[in-house]
This record gives C-alpha cells, structure tokens and sequence, in this order.
C-alpha cells in the first residue's frame, strides 16, 4: 500500500514536470530546465549525505568533472554530444571512485574538510591547465557542436524534455538504490557505522560504492549542463557550488528523494524573489542555512515524513 | 576582461562618511538602506508617455565585479538620463531595467534570459567581466537577443562569441597592447618582463603584448602570471630577471596598493623602467599613501582620469554628467575615485545603441527587427570624438564586432596622471580573426 | 637573482607566512579539539580581524597609535561576535556537528554579506605602524614582516602558556578530554564552549590585524586562510594544537618555496596532494590521537 | 541530607528511572543493587545532573539541586567517582587533583589530606594519569571526588577491575569518611565487599526502588540478591571474592 502511494507520489512529481513545460512562461520555462539539471547534481549529492550519513563539501568537483570532461571533447574534438556526455559521466565516475579510495579513509568533519580541500585543488587544477580551460573566464560551446540527430540542444522544448529525462533517469535510480539490500546498508550506515561494521559488512565498500554513484550522478549533470547551456567555467568547480548542493538537500530534506528538486526550486526562486528587494542573495543563502539547522533541520520533506507521510523514501 | 579583484581604494575617510558617501550615490548594495535594500532595485526611468524602449542592463553589483559595476551603473544611469532628456531614441524614453549578475556566468545568462523572457527588453546591455560574458553569450545568441558589452577582453572580437553580441563601445584588450608595444621599445627599453593576473584577461596580455612586442625587436624575458586570489608579491619578485629594462605589470586583484609597496621595498631606490595597465589602479587614488613608489612609472589609460590642460570640451561635459571631478573622482566625495578608464564605454555604448536603433528602423521586440538591428549595427564604421563620444574617435569593425580607438599613455607626477602619449587608432587594429557576418541570423 | 639569496627570500617570506598561519590554524584546531566541531566560518573571523583593523586605524588616524587601538579592540568585538554566535546559534542544537558546519557556512555567507553591504567591495589598506626596510645585499625586506612574525611567535607562546600554565587552560583541556566528567567537577562547560569559541575566533582575528598592512583588508579575504587552515589541522591531525603549529610551519614555508621558485597554484595543489598523502598512511593525521 | 524523590529520568524516549527515592543520612553508607541496565549508573548522574530530570525532587540539605546547572550540583559539595573512572587521563596527576580543588575552591589543606589517604599518588604528582596502574587510577579518582570536601559521594563501582589489596585500599576509605560524617553512595558489583561497609542496601529493579534492607539481613537471606540480583551474579560475585 505504502509501495504503492509511493510510486504514484513521485511518478505524479515527474508527470507534473512534464506538464508544466506546456504552461510555463518561456523563462521559466528555461529556469526549470537548469533547475532539473542541477537536481540531479542535487540527487547525486543527497546519496552521499541523505543516505549514507557522509558530508561532502567538494561536490562541485565531480560537477566539473562531468562538465569539464564533456565540454573539452566537445571544444576540442567536435564528438557529438551523446558520446561526450557518457565520457563526462565517466570520468566522473571513475574520479570520486579514485577521490572516495583516500578521503573515505577519514570520516565525519575530516571526511568534509579532505572533500572540500580536493574540490580546491581541483578548482586551482582548472586555473593551472588554463591554456587549456580559459581558467574562470572559461569556454562557450558553439550551437553547431550541440546537435543530436539533427535536433539542436538550444531548442527549449527538446532541451527541457531531455533535462526531465535525464532527471527522471536519477529519481529512478535512486528510488531503487534506496529500495534495494544496498541501500538499506547506506542506511543502516548513516545510523551507526559501526553496529553495521560489526555485522560483517566490510562499511568501506559500502561507502566507496556510495560516493562513486553520487559522483556519476553529479558529473551526469554537469556534462549535460555543459552541453544543454554551452558554457563551461571554473566558477561550477568553485566551493560556492559544492555548498548551493548541500543547501538544496538540506532544504528540500536530506534522505528523501524529491528533496534535491524540491530545494533547488525553492532556494532558486527564492534568491529571484528576493532579489527585487534586495541584492543581498548571500544574506539570503546564509540565513536560509542557519534557519534549518535551527528550526528545521530536516528539510521540508523530512518533515513531512515526520509528521504524516510516514512511506515518503 | 575577466577581473578577479576588485581594485582598492586607500580610503582614508571613517566607515561613516564612506556610509554616507554611498548613500548619495543611490547605486551599490551599500548605502541608503543598511540591509542592502534600496528601493525599485528593478528601476524604471519612464520619460513621456511614448512606448518606450526597454534596455536590459547587466550589472556587477555584488561579487568579484562590484566596485566596477558601481560605477558602470552610475554612467549608464547618467546617460540614460540625457538621452531621454533629449527625447529619447526614435522618440522613445528609455526604460532600463536593471539586474544583478552577481558577477557570475550562471547568473549572468539567467539574467539574460528574464530580460528575454520576463521584462522583454529590446537590447540587453552591461557587463565587464570576461566570464560572464562568456557565460552569458551563448543564451544571447539562442534567443536572438542583441547583446552589446563593455567588457574590453578579446573573446567578442576572436569570434568566441556570436553574431548578436558586439562590443562597439571601447577597444578591446588585444588592440590596446598591441598600440602599446612601439612606445614601450621606443622610450622605456625592450628587455621586458611581465606581471599579469593568472587568467583570462592576463592571458590577453600575454600573448598579443608578448607579440607586439616582438615585432618592434623587444623581447619578454620572463612571464609572471599571479593568481587570482594572491596578495602579496614580495615571492615574485626575485624572479624579475636583472637585465630586466621594463617591467610591464597588469594587477588585478585586491592587493596593488600591497604590490607597489612591496615593490618599492624590493627595489628601494634602484628599478627598471615599470609601464602598467591602468587597471591595477582603477578606483584607487594615485596619492595614496604608499604609491609613492610610482612615481615616475607609466601608465596606460583608456582614457585619462585627470582633466588635462588640453581638456575638451566632451571631457568636461561627461565629466559634469556623470558627476566626476577632475581628479576623477566623485563630486560628493574626493576619496571615491571612478573605474575612468572603462566606464566610458557603457556611456558610448548606450549612444551607439541610441544610434543603431535609429537607423534600422527598429520597431519592436520581433526577430525581424532585432536581426535589422544586428545589420545596422555591423553596418557602422565608426564615430568622431563629442558629447556622444568623449572618449575620442573610434573605428568599428562591422565582422568582428569590435571598435578601436586611441589610448594614452600617461606618466605618475605629483601624485597625479599626467598624458604624454596618445596613441593613433591605426596602432592597434590588426587583421579579422573571424567573420560575424557571414553566420546565420 | 642567484639561487642563494632567492632561496633565502623565500625562507623569510614562508616564515613569515608560516607564523600567521600557524595562529589562525591554532584557533581552528583549538575550537575543534575542545568542543568537537568545526567551524566553516573561521576565516571570517580572520576576515572581520583584518576589516575591524581598518575602522579602528582609520579611526584613531595616526598609524601606530591606530594599530595599537586595532591590535586590541580587533579581536575583542570579533571575539564578542563569536560569543552572540555560540549563545544564538551554536548552543541550541548542542554543538551537533553536521548541524554546526552548516550553520557556519550560513554565517560565513551573512558575514560576507553584512562586510560587503558596510565596508563596501575595496581592498583597503592599513599603515604599517613601523615603517622600515631591511637591507640585504641582495634585496631589501619589509621590516613590519618581521615584526608580523615576532608578534605571532609571542602570541603563540602565551597561548602555549594559557593552555599548558594557567587555570583557565586547565579547565579547557579537562573539558576537551571528558566535557561531563569536567562538568561532574563543577567546570561550566557551555561556558568554556562559549570561551574557546570566541578565543578561537580571537585568534584568527589577531591574525587578520597583523596581515592587514601586507595585504590589506578584503571582504573576500577569508577562503584562503580557512582553506590553509583546514589543510595544516588535517595533517597535524584535527585538535592537536602541537600538531597544528608544526604542520603550519611545513605547508607555510614550502608553500613559500614553492610559490617563489614555481607558482602559487601549484603549491596549494600540492599541499593539498601531501593531504591525500597523510591521510593514506594516517588518516588521523600526524599528531592525532588514534581514538578520541 | 541526601534526599531524592519521585525522580524519572528518560533517555530519549526511554524511560531509565521510575518515581525514584531515596533518602540518605550524614555518615551513612547506602550500597545500591541490581542487575546491568536497571538503572544503578543513571542514577548517579541524574544526582550530578548529567542525566535532566524530568520530575522529581533532588536536594542535598536545604540545596535544590535539580534546579540547578549540572555544574554547580558538585559545588554544593558532592563528590563523583564515575564509572570507569574517567580520569582526565592526558593530564598529570597533579592537574586532576587541581580541578577536583577547584570545584569548591579548595586549597593545600586539602590536598594534603587527600594525600595522606593515598600517599601513593604523592610520587606521582608529574605522571600524567592514564600511565598509572589500574588501583593507582582508582585512587585518583576517589582522591580527585574528596578534593571537593564533599558533604555527600557517589561512587560508581569503584572496585571494577582491581587487584585485592587496592580494593581494601577503597573500602578502607569509604569507611575513614564514614567516620567523618560523609554520605556515600556505593554501587557495587561485589556484593560480598559491598557488605563489609554498608550501613544500608538498595534494591533498584527497572529503574524503580525497591527494598532498603540492613547487610545482616541478606546475609542471612540470600533470596533478595536471586531476586534482584540474579543468582548467576551473585555466586560468581561471593565466589570471586572467596578465593
């Protein structure tokens, strides 16, 4: 029964978002094109912290793995976009897999100071390599280079419809990793690691397994932000977007799986709103991070599973 | 240009009067409201009842970009004011809707895409910095929207961009350095060694200055990148080979009043020839204390801060309306230097837009009439020194979408800038790297 | 310049840089060790040291009196700070420290913000209060940068002595051991919490002062400092202040040697690789204690 | 002077102490009882105010303590020695002493008494504590709770793990303050031990209070420890101690 309502919340979630393409005023329309790229860096973010417990603040670099991996071959090898985007969801992959074999050697605040340090390397990586990256200026990719099978990625229509599926690929996914035996042995992790230790399970796997697919999700959404939106800077590998990640899960709520969305719709909106009145959006970003961890530190659907819809995964 | 740091200003002034100082300028985060809430941040200047023209302006006014933006928001404003003053463009006021790109690329082309789409501006208008150009671009040319810069880097005239961005309102950086070069060799040596910023707008100096250079028979002897966050320079210093003739430095970041200090402790009385980009001095005040140093080295300007004996008529003029003393500094307040030597560019750009409009007949936001507006735009070659254009003459290169004027060269005397060269247009234009044109409207 | 005399500019300019940074990192490692939390937003503190130095110099006028003023009244409102932060913030949810790091990003954001709304987006500078030049035959030296490093050393000492000599040291280190037992021993230890987190703040704060006339005050002055921090309290293993103050001299002066000799990009790139280094043959750091 | 009433004490949702009393004399040693988990520890440290009531009465004299801070519970002149000692294991021996001092402001005076009762811990002053011997830490810490002066003293299963001649050390001690007019309240595994110094026993049963019976009388009746105890525990814990 609870399987069931399940499954119809959040395929409901994902039918709204495709009507809403046919209401939406054209730049909100585009807003929530980039809103549901960045959710699915948001999912991949909220395997890692929602569900096996680990705070990461250097997520942004599996972002620009992707983003960087995707917008270079295309830059500077013309490959079509299909193919650059698997290579950016692998290169991501097989980073957070090299990154997660030393920074999951540590754990708790040391697992977050090592994640958000190697983020900085690797955002002084892109500036080193700049004759090759254009550092923070960074490199547009032409319209041209961004065709798939005749349609191009500047089309709004295709390109919204693409970012929901990309986004409805990650919810899927997700859903069944949080579903499944492995899942729960993230779970169980986030807890208490070491209850689950003493079980026999060899954690570290478990934990590395976890990362490596955050970092696939991530780096998924930053090749296609490179080649939906044709720009690629060293401002997406920069701390700032390691924490707009932890900000959307937190809001949304960590450890459920319409939170990232939820909190990236939320906080963008927020920041535009507010923006009217005032030009101060870190005021705004910082108050809304010390505000839930005082009042509401389980995010909007957190606390709505608290309160009523106990089957929300 | 991409520009890390935010140049700063020795002010000398308490935190209060700087408060108040702010306040009278009505433009920055800062100021009339304490919690950074000023009215009508989206503002519009409505002139007559005619449908009027609306102008998307970009704007650094938080970020990196901030204390350029301040001031580019203040000359904008001002020529808003004259032109629809004067009866608007095509007898239509000006209604410029402004909005904050945070100076970020993200930002930036999400602003591009609510002027586009919410506001439903005709022309986007503004920013400075390289990366948010660059970032901002890319959605200007999907939505075919003009989108006219002032940004001085050479991604727009490389042919990075595309056919709806121009920069008509001030030389790009290539350009500039290239013009630079014969003097340098002429009068200060031709042993160089460069300090410049380690990105984007340093990398253009490197490579056309290092060009130019080498074909008047100098040579680089070392290249210095700094990176974008350092502040403090005594490390680079013994890397300044000692056959050095000029040192040739371009700073951006929070740290120049730190680097010629520095520097004079380094050297003490014993330097090369040094020859410097404006840049790392913009908005800060020549006598400060601890420029000292300075005096006596070179400097290039866009356009010479302090009134000079030969002041025209145009300079007094712009001066007067964009409340600019001349020192270069605010009228309210003598410690709030101006970002000079760039911020004449969103005034002359705004002309140039007052002007393109009128000739392609531009009627509304339709494709037909922003692609008219794209061909009338292209189709200019330039413009004579006024009111419009205080700046100087200008050339414009309708494939490149770029425009080239004089530059001067000034030397630090007395704590002011004092012009002894100025450059002819003809020595920085170089041959078209692409063709705008010829792509797809 | 010959190698000699090069190399030596880098030593002094490391040093110099290594004092500094051992002092913020020491209140890093010093909040952490004590209270178990980390605190994102501690190179804000350092940030609003050096921002506090300007308005006070600026508005006492004369240069020594005005960074005597800064020295002192600095680190005292910024430490003032940190207490309204514990009460207001960080006591409520008991220093839980997922919840902390977040909360601290927060105020790193509004503090960012409140600088930038009045203090504006210049990088203003400080008079040095002494204003000599040292004279090697090789190249002149700034002789407030050694003054910089004097006062650090003397500042490292007396923390060294408040920790190790002094009663209010011992409570914190009791409380840094067993909070409940020290509690059990009448040791009020929300209000240690409160003490350490403003000296830690303090600390960086004093930093912030005497950087200011090298580097002059900047709203977004803060991230390279957290950052060093963070890389010199991992490898000297988190809450080891000895380990704290050694790793601050190992990343301080190479990072001078290899800033001078290659590029500063490198040598955080680097450091942050001799992290990676660490932590795979001790991931509790060099100094850490193995289980605490 | 001790007296604790209608005390509940939680563990999240889980309640440990159930409408809890107690009442304790000046001089008086209470030995209290039970199995693992029934709440012995607990009790303790609601008294320290470690653990928050949520109701109940705790006062010492005319003292509330359960509306005080945790930290002015021992100023009002009760001495802890924790379970395991928890010694602040990093500082010397010296140190230890010093905040035990300092809870009360106490002074040389005091600490030259406390040194007479463990003149052992007079050579080691410089050590720093977790390098001392398992009956050496013990003593530390009992010395650390005197140097308080303490009107009352918890003492959680100070025997734990000692060798014979340290454990009549501690239980020599117990009584020397017994003497003084020190209330103490002992928990102990060692029933056989317990029983040498108490002057009273306490049951506790799932966090409840249950009989308070004089040592003659369980010697004679072993039924209450099988009862409250287990009888697994107490063979094993008299039969240690006969051997």
């Amino acid at each position: 029964m609870d399987r069931h309502r399940s499954l119809a919340f959040h395929g409901g979630a994902l039918a709204l978002l495709f009507l809403l393409q046919f209401v939406l005023p054209p730049y909100h329309h585009t807003n929530f094109t980039s809103i549901m790229v960045l959710a699915t860096y948001g999912i991949g973010y909220n395997i890692l912290i929602g569900y096996t417990g680990l705070l990461s603040l250097g997520h942004a670099m599996f972002f620009a793995a992707g983003l960087y991996a995707a917008g270079l071959t295309v830059h500077y090898f013309n490959i079509d976009p299909i193919s650059a985007f698997i290579l950016g969801a692998a290169a991501a992959l097989a980073f957070a897999t090299a990154v997660g074999l030393v920074a999951l050697r540590t754990t708790g605040v040391s697992f977050m100071i090592v994640t958000m340090m190697f983020a900085q390397a690797c955002f002084l990586l892109i500036l080193y390599f700049n004759q090759v990256t254009r550092g923070d200026e960074g490199l547009v990719l032409s319209g041209a280079a961004r065709q798939i099978g005749g349609l191009s990625l500047t089309n709004p229509t295709f390109r919204y419809n693409l970012a929901l599926a990309l986004f409805t690929g990650a919810l899927v996914l997700c859903y069944i990793l949080i579903r499944s035996r492995v899942g729960r042995v993230l779970v169980a992790i986030r807890e208490n690691e070491e209850r689950v230790k003493m079980l026999g399970y060899h954690t570290f796997r478990y934990k590395l397994l976890a990362l490596a697919l955050s970092g696939l999700l991530s780096g998924a959404a930053g090749a296609s932000y490179a080649l939906m939106f044709g720009y690629v800077g060293a401002t997406f590998a920069s701390i700032e977007y390691s924490i707009f990640a932890l900000l959307w899960v937190l809001l949304g709520g960590a450890g459920t799986v319409l939170g990232p969305i939820i909190g990236a719709l939320l906080m963008f909106y927020l920041v535009e709103w507010t923006s009217e009145v005032t030009q101060s959006y870190r005021i705004v970003v910082g108050a809304a991070l010390v505000l839930l961890t005082l009042f509401f530190p389980k995010g909007i659907l957190g606390t709505l599973r608290e309160k009523r819809l106990r089957w929300l995964p | 240009m991409t520009r890390s740091k935010t140049p700063k200003s020795n002010n000398q002034k308490s935190l209060i009067s700087r408060r108040a100082a702010l306040k009278g300028l009505g433009a920055v985060a800062g100021g009339s409201a304490a919690l950074g809430l000023a009215p009508g941040f989206v503002r519009y200047i409505q002139v007559s009842a005619a449908e009027p023209l609306k102008i998307g302006f970009q704007a650094h006014r938080t970020g990196i970009g901030a204390a350029y933006g301040r001031w580019y928001e203040r000359t904008t404003n001002a020529a808003v004011k004259l032109i629809n003053d004067a009866g608007g463009i095509a007898g239509r006021p000006i209604q410029l809707i402004t909005e904050d790109d945070g100076t970020d690329p993200k930002r930036g082309s999400e602003v591009v895409e609510k002027f586009a789409s919410q506001h439903k501006v005709d022309i986007t208008f503004g920013t400075l910095f390289s990366h948010v150009v660059m970032g901002s671009a890319p959605r200007a040319g999907e939505l075919k929207m003009p989108y006219y810069v002032v940004s001085e880097g050479h991604h727009v005239a490389s042919g990075a961009l595309n056919r709806y961005t121009f920069q008509p309102g001030i030389t790009d950086v290539k350009a500039q350095v290239s013009s630079m070069a014969p003097w340098i060799a002429g009068n200060l040596g031709k042993k160089i060694t460069m300090i410049f910023p380690d990105y984007a707008f340093g990398y253009d100096h490197r490579d056309y200055f290092s060009a130019a250079i080498e074909k008047q028979g100098g040579q680089v002897l070392k290249l210095l990148p700094i990176p974008a966050t350092e502040t403090s320079y005594t490390k680079y210093f013994p890397q300044i080979p000692s056959d050095t003739e000029v040192l040739y430095h371009v700073m951006v970041g929070p740290g120049v009043l730190t680097f010629v200090k520095e520097m004079g402790e380094f050297y003490g009385s014993n330097r090369p020839q040094i020859f410097g980009f404006i840049d790392s001095l913009e908005a800060v005040d020549i006598a400060s204390p601890g420029l000292e140093f300075l005096d006596g080295t070179y400097f290039w300007e866009a356009y010479p801060r302090y009134a000079q004996a030969n002041q025209s008529e145009a300079d007094k003029f712009y001066r007067a309306a964009v409340g600019v003393d001349n020192n270069g500094a605010s009228l309210e307040d003598s410690k709030d230097v101006a970002t000079y030597s760039h911020m004449f560019g969103c005034w002359e750009t705004l002309y140039i837009i007052k002007e393109a409009v009128e000739a392609s007949g531009y009627q509304s936001a339709t494709a037909a009439d922003k692609k008219k507006l794209v061909e009338a735009t292209e189709a200019m070659k330039g413009w004579k020194e006024g009111n419009e254009h205080p700046q100087g003459d200008k050339t414009f290169v309708g494939q490149i979408h770029q425009c080239f004027g004089h530059q001067f060269i000034s030397k630090v005397a007395g704590g002011k800038l004092e012009v002894v060269h100025k450059t002819e247009i003809a020595d920085g234009t170089y041959e078209p790297e692409t063709d705008y044109t010829k792509m797809a409207l | 310049m010959s190698l000699g005399p090069h190399l030596l500019l880098a030593l002094m300019e490391g040093t110099v840089a290594a004092f500094v940074l051992a002092l913020t990192a020491l209140g890093l490692t010093l909040v952490f060790g004590v209270m178990r939390i980390v605190n994102v937003a501690h190179g804000e503190f350092f940030m609003l040291g050096a921002v506090f130095a300007w308005a006070f110099a600026h508005l006492v006028g004369n240069p020594a009196l005005g960074f005597l003023v800064a020295v002192i009244a600095s680190p005292i409102v910024v430490g003032g700070a940190a207490l309204v932060i514990d009460r207001a913030i960080l006591r409520r949810f008991n220093y839980q420290p997922e919840a902390t790091i977040v909360a601290t990003i927060g105020l790193l954001y509004i503090i960012q913000q409140l600088v930038l709304i009045f203090y504006g987006p210049d990088a203003r500078s400080v008079e040095a209060p002494i204003n000599f030049r040292v004279q090697l035959p090789w190249f002149g030296y700034s002789g407030y940068k050694l003054v910089v490093a004097g006062i650090a050393a003397l500042l490292l000492l007396a923390t060294w002595y408040g920790i190790a000599k002094t009663k209010l040291g011992l409570v914190m280190r009791a409380t840094q051991f067993d909070s409940e037992t020290a509690q059990a021993f009448g040791i009020p230890v929300d209000r240690v919490y409160a003490a350490v987190f403003a000296l830690g703040a303090m600390l960086a704060a004093i930093a912030g002062v005497l950087i200011v006339p090298i580097k002059q005050a900047y709203y977004l002055m803060g991230l390279d400092p957290l950052l060093l921090s963070f890389i010199v309290v991992i490898i000297g293993g988190l809450g080891s202040l000895r380990g704290a103050i050694i790793a601050a001299f190992v990343i301080g002066i190479s990072d001078g040697v290899i800033s001078v000799f290659f590029s500063p990009n490198l040598s955080k790139i680097l450091a942050t690789l001799l992290v990676a280094l660490v932590l795979i043959f001790r991931p509790e750091g060099l100094f850490g204690g193995k289980a605490r | 002077m001790l007296r604790v009433e209608g005390l509940n004490c939680f563990y999240g949702n889980v309640q440990v102490l159930r409408d809890f009393a107690l009442e304790l004399k000046g001089g008086e040693v209470l030995c209290l009882l039970g199995r693992n988990g029934a709440g012995k520890t607990t009790l303790l440290k609601a008294i320290m105010g470690l653990v928050r009531a949520r109701s109940g009465r705790l006062t010492l004299d005319d003292a509330e303590l359960s509306a005080l801070p945790a930290h002015a519970v021992p100023r009002q002149g009760i001495g802890y020695c924790p379970q395991g000692r928890r010694l602040f294991s990093e500082l010397t021996v010296e140190e230890n002493l010093q905040i035990g001092l300092m809870a009360r402001d106490r002074g040389a005076a005091t600490l030259e008494r406390v040194l007479i009762l463990f003149p052992v811990l007079r050579e080691r002053m410089r050590q720093r504590a977790g390098t001392l011997s398992g009956g050496e830490q013990q003593m530390l810490a009992t010395a650390r709770a005197l140097c308080l002066e303490p009107k009352a003293l918890l003492l959680d299963e100070p025997t734990e793990g000692l060798m014979p001649s340290a454990i009549t050390t501690i239980l020599n001690t117990v009584r020397r303050l017994k003497a003084e007019g020190v209330a103490t309240i002992l928990v102990e595994q060692r029933v056989e031990a317990a029983l040498t110094v108490a002057d009273r026993i306490l049951f506790i049963e799932n966090g409840r209070s249950c009989e308070s019976v004089a040592p003659d009388v369980l010697r004679d009746d072993p039924r209450l420890l099988h009862h409250y105890v287990g009888v697994g525990v107490k063979r094993e814990r008299l039969g240690v101690q006969r051997s």
